[in-house]
């Protein structure tokens, strides 16, 4: 039987969720670490797309920043940072956009800034916005990679550094946000998605192993079930291979994918750590 | 039409107490030793502005020449936060940090807006993020022709843009390629400009993917090779991913990072390379 | 992904009778051919939009095509006036031409909003001229931070672009370099895209100035070496100032320029390089 | 003793004006050919920059077109036209404007769209404005260069395409047009200069064997004179000698230099018309 960790079920959950021949605007950290295993798997023709301006770049390693050379020498097209938001995110041109989150409330905003009721004296400033709020807005659809704690799961975020679905159903409407908003989140214990009603962020899918009473606990908040719930099969043989290729060769950057991006201290803990079978 | 001096001279000539000074570079081509020779020189009261500032302005703000920054995201990437920018805003160590926060987006738009002669650029962005309650430089525009609500952001003009770039020619022209990021418009956008490189030539040759920044756009270059380290520049060194892996363990108590400073940085001669004592691994 | 087909089959898919159609190029790499393949097409009230609408739009007009014109400079470069389109502005023929007219600083903002999804684009124009009573499509915009007052242009969203590349590549990725124009913004804010290209190889080398269009930007893609003459491909042809030249002659006149449609456009085979039978010099 | 045609006289004095080391916007036509000629005498580090997005263009010979092979291949960058528009001309980066006209008027103000007073029925097309309403609004000063004749130098143009002084001195600042407007006016029979107080062209100088008299009279409005009136030297050798080489090598082109940027016929004429000595 293969062993693997939640953190692998994790990623190799977010790369099934992104489809052959799509474009996806790239986070750092794990979402490009799922996007690549995607393409070595089964999403060859995947366009991945780096807020530093690469288009259609080949890594053959995760890179550690979105900035490494390897995005730039294996790229389509290399353009400059305002060409890269205005003419081809902004639009809506762009299919799929990963992010990561350091909170996330039941609507699907994510808050990468700061942890605390006030702005000003934050109890942990984050690194902050980066591309991530036009990424959220702009995108036809968003797909969110976190790891799941009372914690990081609230109620409602201290921040909204990016958008969900805002206040609810609607609310993406009223603020003429063009993309379709959070379609998956996918955490260390399964998958959830946005009721098609109200927007908030529902159970969809847990790993083997995993009971629905253990992710909702998990939840800050009172985490509704999908009647269509299904079990994410483990990863699979090839999955789990092409994943621990993809990481192998660069031990200081696989060391560090465990961070997300934007998360602090805080959204640290050891890989290997919640290993299910 | 460019000087070519030292760095010193550079830094010096164009660098005054008080300046707005944008050091650009998208992960790419970032002017550390640039950034070190504004804190040998013990400039003061910078309002620090930059998309991304990481650990040349973690050094910055940790050396105290900062009073303001202006930035859409402040972390070491890919590692995690930067602790000498999280002392200034969560502990006003060594003194307060005044933030202007935007996104990628908003500041990208804010540097074309300067290069552009504009006061301000429209895009979609902000919308419904707390970011709007909590910055300046952000307005909602209506569209005169459809009445749709957009975004305005106000033009960044920096006095000083520093940037680092592979090549310049003796006449002071400049070429830079692989991930350009937003410098072009960080120069174009300010009053006076430094330019590193790391080699001088008698003339450019085309390449593939390069940005050309003529001499007269540009007022100060400086030979500096290794200037970007641990950034890195395109054909001449890689990203020291080891160096920004320790830098979180060097730059989390103020006392390492207070001693690192005195032997990287006040103890080094300006015009060598910021980088050549600081290797990754060892060090870190 | 970008379908590669015949250039006859692309403009059959992509250019449909009262469509607004951006055939682009700003000199170099003027879709010359295409432009024919929709005169043999009959294509009817179109709205054609160009910043430099020259020799390929004036036999547009002429031959009836076109129902509107959106541009900012109607002339034959270097040479002087477009006598199809004089005639069709001063005396109707063969059918009324409506006029939306710019500056060139107006157009090109107006297709950079059109490919970054915005409504309108900023810029400083217009001021002062008698552009602002004859034209729509520029509104006045008052700065939200500075009070000033500026301009404001409606994006351009053309149902189709056309567009002349040097190279494909055999998935559709297209290159073009030299002077690139406005022809990214054009193909991005369009709804639809033809791009013909005077070479399709195996892969895409990297080229100094290059622009590279991916695969998925792009719907119809087609093998048509010579495609832009009279104008050029940089690496591939040279301008042909004398057909250029020679136009004026030709266009003068209302049956010469029917006789010059029938023998070269209407009478030449859809997949040849229209140019081909009409090189400079002795014919004109 | 040379001879020359006042064509000549007028690119020479034309490229006189364009100072080493400047940075100059070209229109097509006469002022491509007077500021190659400046560039290949006087001013070896005149920066020549052409609407199509070519910088620092170092054309051999006088190109037919703003978008000739030769001006991308000289260039020190070769950017897209939005940029060349957005980032270099508008900010006011540009130290001289260049330009053509087929009507100009008293106060510098330019007419390249019609001739006749209805836009809608034009008695004369013309091709239109192109880049020069905001190389007219932007750069630092403007060099204007046409033949005169009192139907081009009209009291007011039928169309205003490229704003000189407006209605007058203040104009451009109500208009907050950030350029300083036209500094000289260089015809086949001598220059003008704004008066600085009025922003009325005035006769500031004239060629060899022109009289005051016949430039009056080949103007529409009642021309005043400058106290500080000059008479312009003729060609020197080398000016004439650099000028034919930089015609020679392209017949076709020279052929046509003598038609402006945006004239119709109408301001047709052949070329050594009006040879003064």
């Amino acid at each position: 039987m293969l062993t693997y960790t939640a953190d692998e079920m994790m990623t190799v959950a977010a790369a099934r969720s992104l489809l052959n021949g799509m474009t996806c605007f790239v986070g750092i950290g794990r979402p490009s670490e799922a996007a690549n295993l995607a393409r070595r798997t089964h999403a060859p023709d995947l366009v991945l797309i780096y807020e530093s301006g690469t288009i259609g770049a080949k890594p053959g390693q995760v890179p550690l920043s979105i900035g490494d050379g390897i995005l730039a020498e294996t790229a389509d097209s290399v353009v400059s940072v305002p060409e890269i938001f205005n003419y081809w995110l902004q639009p809506g041109r762009i299919d799929v956009g990963f992010l990561g989150a350091a909170q996330l409330d039941k609507f699907g905003n994510i808050n990468t800034t700061v942890i605390g009721s006030s702005y000003a004296e934050p109890r942990v400033r984050l690194p902050g916005a980066g591309g991530a709020p036009e990424i959220a807005a702009a995108c036809k659809e968003v797909v969110v990679i976190v790891r799941q704690s009372r914690r990081t799961f609230a109620e409602r975020v201290d921040f909204v550094t990016s958008v969900g679905f805002g206040d609810g159903a609607g609310s993406r409407q009223r603020l003429g946000l063009t993309g379709g908003g959070p379609k998956l989140v996918i955490t260390d214990l399964g998958t959830l998605r946005p009721d098609p009603e109200t927007g908030e962020l529902v159970l969809a899918g847990v790993y083997p192993g995993v009971s629905v009473p253990l992710v909702q606990e998990k939840t800050g908040w009172d985490l509704a079930v999908s009647p269509d719930l299904v079990e994410i099969p483990a990863p699979a043989e090839t999955e789990l291979t092409a994943l621990r290729e993809l990481l192998s060769p660069t031990p200081s950057a696989a060391r560090q994918l465990a961070v997300p991006d934007g998360a602090g201290p805080a959204a640290r803990r050891p890989v290997g750590e919640g290993v299910l079978s | 039409m460019a000087e070519i001096v030292t760095l010193a001279d550079a830094i010096a000539a164009a660098v005054r107490d008080g300046d707005t000074v944008a050091m650009e570079g998208f992960t790419h081509l970032i002017p550390h030793a640039a950034g070190h020779e504004v804190i040998r020189q013990g400039r003061r009261d910078l309002t620090l502005v930059r998309m991304t500032p990481d650990i040349i302005y973690d050094q910055l703000i940790g050396a105290g020449c900062a009073r303001k920054l202006v930035f859409s995201w402040a972390g070491n990437p890919g590692v995690g936060s930067l602790h000498r920018f999280r002392d200034a805003v969560e502990r006003s160590w060594p003194q307060p940090l005044e933030l202007e926060e935007h996104s990628h987006a908003g500041m990208a738009n804010r540097f074309a807006a300067g290069a552009s002669g504009l006061p301000f650029a429209v895009l979609r962005g902000y919308r419904g993020t707390s970011l709007l309650a909590n910055t300046t430089g952000v307005a909602d525009i209506v569209c005169p022709f459809t009445g749709e609500t957009l975004t305005a952001v106000s033009a960044l003009r920096p006095d000083v843009a520093v940037i680092h770039a592979q090549v310049a020619d003796t006449r002071g022209n400049i070429q830079y390629w692989g991930i350009t990021g937003v410098q072009k418009e960080a120069v174009l956008a300010s009053a006076r400009s430094v330019v590193t490189v790391e080699e001088i030539v008698d003339s450019l040759e085309p390449r593939p993917g390069a940005v050309v920044l003529p001499s007269w756009t540009v007022d100060y270059v400086a030979h500096v090779p290794g200037g970007a380290h641990p950034s890195y520049a395109l054909g001449y060194s890689t990203r020291d991913n080891d160096f920004y892996l320790g830098w979180d363990e060097i730059s989390r108590d103020r006392d390492r990072f207070s001693a690192w400073l005195d032997e990287h940085v006040y103890g080094a001669r300006p015009q060598v390379a910021a980088g050549a004592g600081i290797k990754g691994g060892a060090e870190c």
